[in-house]
């Protein structure tokens, strides 16, 4: 593992609370580590596994889903479902063997910058700790290319 | 992805220094104009401050002239100026879905502490949005007309103003109440600082003109219930408790009161203090005049004898067949005034409050000094007759503490300065105030303070360790004995006094979890209501609609909650006034040949707006119930729901220009 | 940050120059999560504290100085020595501030830089620990004995009849209690004596 | 059957025999079954962790460690002496709140080939588990001469209500669950302002002034609220209240004569146990009078001699050598 | 009579299935042989690789693909059938997604030949390990070489078709030849490049006659432990995890019509980018628990995600599963 491995880490955000949280912290100036880039979805609800797998394949060494606090979910119980197919999808993940720490799973509310900015600071440091996600080797000559683009898409 | 490009227009704002001095912003621009030509990019520009008005014509200009077909902003938060640039981008006839926002303020120069990382992550967000908006449809806001009858829940002041501002610019109010009687704490106040007016004058016009307003329909001892639908159009139901005093035949004379045998402590409106008749109004003032009668405590209904308040009402107004009413009302706008609750000064136990008589809490106090309380506004030992000759005042009881509240409560060292008056005036006892830091910010807030000081008022800074009636000597019994480090002497003091006050903080009502899931807002970690913005809108919520106003979002003191209420009413009148209002286009909808009715989405919407057509076997989503949480589109197996502004392309291509090069 | 923590800054009316570390170093070296930086001065702590009027300072104003950087004054204090470890001052503290395991930190500080002014308490915690590295328990008549020869000869007459009735009711032993596997013990300590608690 | 893991703490076998005389004597009636932590050690009381910390925890976390092992279908260790049952607790609690603690103790106790890792145990005092594992009904089943008229004055001192990391008391500054014990077995309870109030602790051996001033305001506090008796639930406090009430007396020319004993002390007597074999007997501040009023004698024992000639009336052991030679010295158990 | 449109049907990695599927289609097999002339069909024409490459290129009309891309052999011969045919169909789920052999993609090559040649299961006192190149006194023998990964063939070559099921249902394929006969005869359209052919748009469950409700899960069971299985209730809605709701219509809802729960043979609906996460955001839905516990209680009647989710797909999937990142780490 070399020293310098900057994991890379896709955050999905909720537009009501989490998306806010990183606002707030912002606002606050609370300083936090610069590995995670967030989308935003109006809710954890919309989070589609697809969105993970996808986000894996493309680079990702690890996926951040930030939801609004179980009882709290702006659409009344949403993120429930997250949390539903977030156990679901670890599970999967660890079969197809991608560590199942590579997803995390936050509640954060709106006021809660700090202990967003604190999770994705725990989080990049975990990630660190796994180490890049390592892909199988396409070359059917045996060469060892590096990082494939993974994107190649059936209709 | 072979399609043709759409024309892809990148502006990234300095914001003055506050993005420039963290993120190479240039070469921001430059990066995307050249890594992202490929990707549609036909033009990328920065400038000082995006968001003024040549910033914005900058876009416009490009849009008109260059034939841009997207827009992607780097700037601060969409929740700030997204509407600002999705606006100017409509001027310039460019369909304002087609334009993203990306935060590279709040989420990146703000946050991280590296230029060159800065930038980087600038760069990966502006090819993330630029991927996605490729895939942005143009949408069209939906248009829901605007209910113009409102509903205040909560008759404390905050609410008692909203209504009466609304009433008086002639829309109708429902004005809901839990307790008998309008007028909340305010009501229970003998005088209001700094300025010493008498609580009750002040406010009991505004109670009679609430009462009596025709475009107000006061619903007190009343709950609401239940809430559906959405901004412009809510179903509330209304929990109307039964009274057993018949509205309509009741002139409020109060023989029955004066004639019910029995009395029962008066924990709410007297803290404890005092008592009071089965059948009552809660105060002489009270809105509406109208008694209630206490079931529980009833011994007509623990008995099946009495109703000795029956035989004396001269217009036969009691009826002890009366029950729970339900009512459903339709309105367009809520604003939630529901107040606070007061700490439970129980649970420092090392004040000694429920265990020591003579400690009493801020609201025994106001009841204790009001004349029309149950001492006759004599302030008197627990005895009901000693005048105590030193009394300690205690601030920050329950909050500024990490073991109870963290947060300030605002007006504590005003009511405390207020009691330290009172008492001197009342009883010439010597007075103590034990504060951590005095704040008393507002208008002629600190020459009271002066003020008090001048009447020869002791101060000791520090925070009360203990009040304890276990003595270490002679000299201290009897007393209560305040243990406390002077911190400006640096040595610890035992101050023996006759009377300890408490002065509680607030706290957010006890069910204003649960309050706010009805209503669908959400409470911070420490339980207030949270506000759209804590600065620039105070009074509106994340869920359009849903308005606060005073102690709600947090401890306030009487001109402020009075404020918030006037500027929620000013809210809404401006909704109602623009009869319809736009919603967010961001719906879910189904793609009927493709699904083959599953049902497994059926049960995920909370909003009921999905449906099954057991005829067609499909299922079907109403677009004016759906709320575009997104939850339905992610679960569809057979990829037969789709979802606007957050599509799965949009999301897929988002992932990957956020990844771009990674 | 760095730099302001190596700038000393010559403080009004202090004497030396203040030391901006000591606050970070006390913390560092207390168990548990001291929250020492949240003191917010309001005197809880030695309001609650029932020994505060035998302190030279009070817990609040050794944090004040702690905070000033006046490592000497601190280390000389009484203070942690004449804390019981009652909690009092720990549960009231409105910031969480760990109060008595600070003061063990202080003390142990005060014992490594041979700063207290009172030889008496260090030198009891010592016997006792003494007697525990060898017995693996403790032996209060042996701890009792030697450690009032030493510091106390005066008070013995005094104490003769508390201790013949702890004997005569065998409430003390004459003897010391040893564990079995003593050589484990020290083996523990004796790694435990080389390691350091940092950040 | 309510099984526990048991680290008895050093005073059970010395100062506080009445303590454990008694907690065996009432063992039976509740079937209170205690398996002893084998070759359990000194939780180093206050004192160790004024020295060193790391040597300080790992000497606490030999025993937790010991005690994991040992889980013989419970996982709940139960303290009776307050100190150790802090000092147990504070090892577990901040072991996994501070993880750089955690790693350095077990750094150390891999030198004895030993590892605890934090949160495997419960440790409980006694109090709350014949509270709340027990239950007062039961306490209250097995009363046959009920403690009628007698004035009981509870005290918790410090270390068991306080900081009290895991929650288990009702109260940091009046906790209930003593006077609810109390009162089960039919005694008056007073409500004693001071039932958390510091004994002095080691102050009487480092600071004894201080220490006095502390207890002369308990037993003045005891007395002012007419109590026959204060019971108690740590060593430490029965020891500084019982032994040094003489000298408090002696240091401010008072007469206090208030009897403090071990609450297990008055549960046995409650249950109908003899006096005697409940501890009774071993106070220095007898507690004679208190026990006559609800009709009981206790046999004296033999009572402290005045100090014969010499004020150094106190046999001498000698000052400890530098090294011991194994087992020489050492008393078997 | 003018010369017959040339046709070619091929066998990579797959168990044969396919093959047999075509002569399921029965009588319609003599409108293939009135239509098309086979002029490479391993299974029932005999002729040799170098026939093929002795073809113009483009001179066959239709090759039908069946099997996956797990050696060298495989690779070649879909580059050579791709540059003789004009229209490449991927044939049955081998081709289009990988299937039962694109499992094989959850371990590297060297621990599959382990399984095969030296555990306990195989009869191999010998100790045989085959090599791709062997050195005998007749000199140097090869075989072709095992890639790292089991590949679709879209993965490989480009595809002008994918015609998916494990095997293709004979009345699907007998509508495809319908439709290319009718294409020939200048009565039809070709769809467009890349369609999925032989199959629906839809999911398993809209040819399902099994009645459906608004489902709430308390249990995932295996089907043999729910008894009797309710013959007219939604199988999944008893508790089985049945795969139709996400899987690619088309068959007739052939197993869940019998009594056995859809095992997702189909692969994924039109548009879908990954067929198992579907089926993991479908049943997660539908999981009727809030904590987290109870909703792991309840996914533990999902003993093998994968197997369950991605029995056909894997190899197709987004993750596709190469060597667990964790064991890599460790060398």
């Amino acid at each position: 593992m070399t020293d310098s491995f900057e994991p890379v880490i896709v955050g999905f955000t909720c537009n009501w609370c989490s998306y806010r949280a990183a606002d707030a912290a912002g606002t606050a100036r609370m300083k936090y580590a610069p590995n995670v880039r967030l989308i935003r979805l109006m809710c954890s609800g919309r989070l589609d596994p697809t969105f993970v797998m996808k986000a894996l394949a493309s680079g990702a060494d690890g996926v951040l889903i930030t939801g609004c606090h179980p009882g709290d979910c702006h659409y009344i119980d949403q993120n429930y479902k997250a949390l539903r197919r977030f156990l679901l999808l670890r599970r999967t993940l660890k079969g197809l063997g991608v560590e199942p720490e590579r997803i995390k799973l936050v509640w954060a509310s709106a006021a809660e910058g700090l202990k967003l900015t604190n999770e994705i600071n725990a989080f990049v440091e975990e990630i660190r700790a796994l180490g890049p996600l390592h892909w199988p080797k396409w070359d059917s000559n045996g060469h060892t290319a590096e990082k494939q683009p993974i994107l190649e898409v059936t209709a | 992805m072979s399609e043709k490009k759409p024309k892809i227009g990148v502006y990234v704002c300095h914001c003055g220094s506050n993005i420039a001095g963290m993120v190479d912003v240039e070469a921001v621009r430059d990066w995307a104009q050249a890594a992202l030509g490929q990707d549609g990019v036909v033009v990328s520009r920065d400038y000082k401050f995006m968001c003024s008005s040549l910033g914005q014509e900058l876009i416009e200009k490009d849009i008109q002239e260059l034939g841009l077909e997207r827009v992607v902003v780097a700037a601060c938060s969409p929740h700030l100026h997204e509407k600002t640039f999705r606006t100017a981008s409509e001027r310039a006839g460019l369909n304002p879905y087609l334009t993203e926002l990306v935060s590279i303020r709040e989420q990146v120069s703000w946050v991280h502490t590296d230029k060159q990382v800065a930038t980087e992550k600038s760069k990966a967000l502006v090819s993330g949005a630029v991927h996605r908006v490729a895939y942005n449809t143009e949408l069209q806001p939906l248009k829901v007309p605007i209910n113009p009858n409102t509903l205040v829940v909560g008759g404390g002041i905050a609410g008692i103003q909203a209504a009466l501002e609304i009433a008086n610019a002639g829309f109708h109010v429902y004005l809901v109440e839990r307790e008998p009687s309008i007028g909340g704490h305010m009501a229970q106040f003998d005088k209001t600082f700094p300025t010493l007016d008498c609580s009750a004058c002040i406010l009991t016009p505004r109670m009679v003109e609430a009462g009596t307003h025709p475009n107000i329909t006061l619903l007190t001892w009343s709950e609401v219930i239940s809430v559906s639908g959405y901004v412009g159009n809510f179903n509330v139901t209304i929990k109307k408790k039964a009274r057993y005093v018949n509205e309509e035949l009741c002139t409020g004379c109060g023989i029955c009161v004066e004639k019910c045998p029995q009395k029962v402590i008066d924990d709410v409106y007297e803290a404890g203090l005092g008592y009071r008749k089965v059948i009552y109004t809660p105060f002489a003032q009270a809105v509406p005049k109208y008694p209630v009668l206490d079931r529980p405590n009833c011994t007509f209904f623990k008995n099946g004898k009495c109703k000795a308040c029956e035989k004396f009402c001269p217009t036969n107004a009691i009826d002890f067949t009366q029950e729970d009413q339900y009512l459903n009302v339709e309105v367009g706008n809520i604003i939630l005034a529901t107040g606070y609750d007061l700490f439970d000064a129980r649970r420092v136990t090392n004040y000694g409050y429920g265990r020591l008589p003579n400690v009493f809490t801020s609201l025994e106090f106001e009841r204790m000094s009001n004349a029309a309380g149950p001492t006759g506004g004599e302030i008197t030992l627990r005895d009901g007759k000693t005048k105590p000759e030193t009394v300690g005042i205690i601030h920050c009881v329950g909050s500024r503490d990490k073991n109870f509240n963290n947060y300030c409560s605002s007006i504590c060292c005003m009511q405390s300065l207020k009691f330290a008056h009172l008492v001197k005036e009342r009883t010439g006892a010597t007075v103590y105030e034990f504060y951590i830091d005095m704040r008393t910010p507002m208008k002629a807030y600190d020459e009271f303070y002066q003020r008090v000081l001048e009447e020869g008022t002791l101060f000791v800074r520090g925070k009360v360790a203990e009040v304890t009636n276990a003595t270490h000597g002679p000299h201290e019994k009897g007393k209560l004995i305040i243990q406390v480090e002077d911190t400006l002497v640096g040595k610890q003091r035992r101050i023996p006094v006759d009377m300890v006050i408490l002065s509680v903080g607030m706290e957010p009502r006890h069910d204003a979890k649960q309050v706010g899931q009805m209503f669908g807002i959400s409470c911070s970690s420490d339980g207030w209501y949270i506000e759209r913005h804590p600065k620039l809108d105070p009074v509106t919520t994340m869920t359009e609609g849903i308005l606060i106003a005073g102690c709600a979002s947090g401890p306030k003191d009487i001109p402020a909650s009075v404020a918030q209420g006037a500027a929620a009413a000013a809210r809404v009148l401006d909704k109602i006034l623009q009869k319809e209002v736009e919603l967010e286009p961001i719906r879910a909808t189904v793609d009927e040949s493709k699904c083959s009715g599953c049902r497994i989405c059926n049960n995920l919407c909370p909003f009921n707006a999905i449906s099954f057509l057991d005829d067609v076997g499909v299922t079907r989503i109403n677009p004016a119930l759906c709320q575009g949480c997104g939850t339905c589109v992610a679960a569809c197996p057979a990829g037969a729901i789709s979802g606007t502004g957050f599509s799965n392309e949009q999301i897929f291509a988002q992932i990957e220009g956020l990844l771009m090069g990674v | 940050m760095a730099a302001a923590e190596t700038v000393l800054t010559q403080g009004a009316g202090l004497k030396k120059p203040e030391d901006l570390t000591l606050l970070r170093e006390v913390a560092e070296a207390t168990a548990g999560v001291s929250h020492l930086e949240m003191c917010i001065q309001c005197g809880t702590c030695g309001g609650s504290c029932p020994s505060a009027a035998d302190m030279d300072h009070t817990p609040r104003a050794l944090f004040a100085m702690l905070r000033a950087g006046m490592r000497e004054e601190v280390l000389r204090s009484n203070t942690p020595w004449i804390c019981v470890s009652c909690y009092h001052c720990v549960v009231r503290c409105p910031q969480e501030v760990h109060i008595a395991d600070v003061m063990y930190t202080l003390k142990s500080m005060a014992i490594k830089a041979k700063k207290y002014t009172d030889s008496k308490p260090p030198d009891f915690s010592q016997t006792f620990v003494g007697m525990v590295e060898t017995f693996g328990r403790s032996f209060e008549l042996g701890l009792a004995t030697r450690f009032y020869l030493t510091h106390q000869p005066l008070r013995l007459p005094g104490m003769a009849g508390m201790g013949l009735g702890m004997l005569t009711k065998k409430r003390m032993n004459l003897a010391p209690t040893r564990i079995k596997n003593i050589e484990q013990l020290k083996a523990i300590l004796e790694k435990a004596k080389t390691l350091e608690l940092t950040a | 059957m309510n099984k526990y893991l048991f680290y008895p703490g050093c005073s059970m076998e010395g100062s506080a025999r009445a303590y454990y005389e008694s907690l065996k004597a009432i063992q039976p009636p509740l079937a209170l079954e205690l398996e002893e932590i084998e070759d359990w050690n000194c939780c180093g009381a206050t004192e160790y962790l004024s020295i060193n910390l790391i040597p300080a925890y790992s000497l606490i976390a030999r025993n937790l460690a010991l005690a994991a092992q040992q889980k013989n279908g419970t996982d709940t260790v139960m303290a009776p002496c307050s100190a150790c049952y802090l000092n147990l607790e504070k090892a577990d609690y901040y072991m996994a709140e501070r993880p750089a603690l955690g790693e350095k103790v077990n750094e150390a106790l891999a030198a004895g080939g030993l590892h605890y890792d934090p949160g495997t145990l419960q440790i409980r005092h006694l109090v709350d588990v014949i509270i709340n594992d027990i239950g007062l009904e039961t306490v209250k089943s097995k009363v046959v001469r009920p403690l009628t008229g007698l004035r009981v004055a509870p005290y918790l001192g410090c270390m068991v209500p306080r900081p009290d990391f895991a929650k288990r008391w009702s109260d940091h500054e009046h906790p209930s669950e003593l006077d609810d014990l109390m009162k089960a077995l039919g005694a008056e309870v007073i409500d004693f302002p001071m039932k958390t109030s510091c004994c002095g602790g080691h102050m009487t051996q480092i600071g004894p002034e201080t220490a006095y001033e502390l207890i002369r305001r308990l037993v003045a506090a005891a007395e002012e609220h007419q109590a026959d008796i204060m019971v108690t639930m740590c060593p430490m406090c029965q020891m500084n209240l019982d032994a040094y009430q003489g000298e408090t007396n002696r240091h401010f020319g008072t007469n206090y004569h208030m009897p403090i004993v071990f609450f297990t002390q008055l549960m046995a007597v409650a249950f109908g146990i003899d006096p005697k074999q409940a501890g009774f007997g071993l106070e220095l501040v007898s507690a004679k009078e208190a026990l006559a009023r609800i009709g009981l004698n206790v046999p004296e024992e033999a009572k402290p001699a005045a100090p014969r000639r010499k004020p150094e009336g106190l046999p001498m052991p000698k000052p400890l050598p530098k090294k011991y030679a194994s087992g020489q010295a050492v008393a078997e158990e | 009579m003018s010369e017959k449109p040339k046709f070619a049907m091929y066998w990579a990695a797959s168990c044969g299935g396919c093959e047999i599927s075509v002569l399921n289609i029965g009588e319609k097999i003599l409108d293939v042989d009135a239509h098309f002339e086979p002029v490479f069909w391993p299974v029932a024409v005999d002729s040799k690789y170098k026939d093929v490459e002795a073809m113009e290129d483009g001179s066959i009309l239709l090759t039908l693909w069946n099997g996956g891309i797990r050696n060298q052999e495989n690779e070649h011969i879909a580059h050579l059938l791709r540059r003789k045919s004009k229209i490449l169909v991927a044939f049955g789920s081998c081709a289009t997604e990988g299937c039962v052999p694109g499992l094989a993609n959850l371990y590297p090559v060297e621990e599959i030949f382990s399984t095969a040649y030296h555990t306990v299961s195989t009869d191999n006192p010998q100790g045989i390990h085959p090599q791709p190149v062997v050195q005998v006194p007749e000199g140097t023998l090869t075989i072709p070489a095992m890639n790292p990964v089991l590949k679709t063939l879209a993965q490989v070559v480009d595809v002008d078709y994918f015609m998916p099921g494990c095997p293709p249902e004979p009345h699907q394929i007998a509508a495809v030849i319908d439709l290319v006969i009718a294409v020939l005869e200048g009565k039809a359209q070709l769809p467009p490049k890349g369609a999925v052919i032989g199959a629906g748009n839809s999911t398993v469950c809209d040819e399902c006659p099994r009645a459906r409700n608004v489902k709430h899960i308390t249990a995932f069971k295996r089907i043999q432990d729910v008894a009797p299985l309710d013959p007219t209730l939604c199988i999944l809605e008893q508790g089985v995890p049945c795969n139709g709701p996400a899987t690619r219509s088309g068959c007739n809802a052939r197993c869940p019509r019998v009594g056995a729960q859809c095992i997702g043979c189909y692969g994924p609906a039109e548009g879908v980018l990954d067929y198992g996460a579907r089926l993991i955001t479908a049943f997660a839905s539908v999981v009727d628990a809030k904590e987290p516990e109870e909703i792991e209680a309840i996914l533990d009647g999902i003993p093998d995600p994968v197997g369950q989710f991605y029995r056909f797909n894997l190899a197709d999937s987004l993750l596709r599963a190469g060597v667990p990142a964790w064991k890599k780490n460790g060398h």
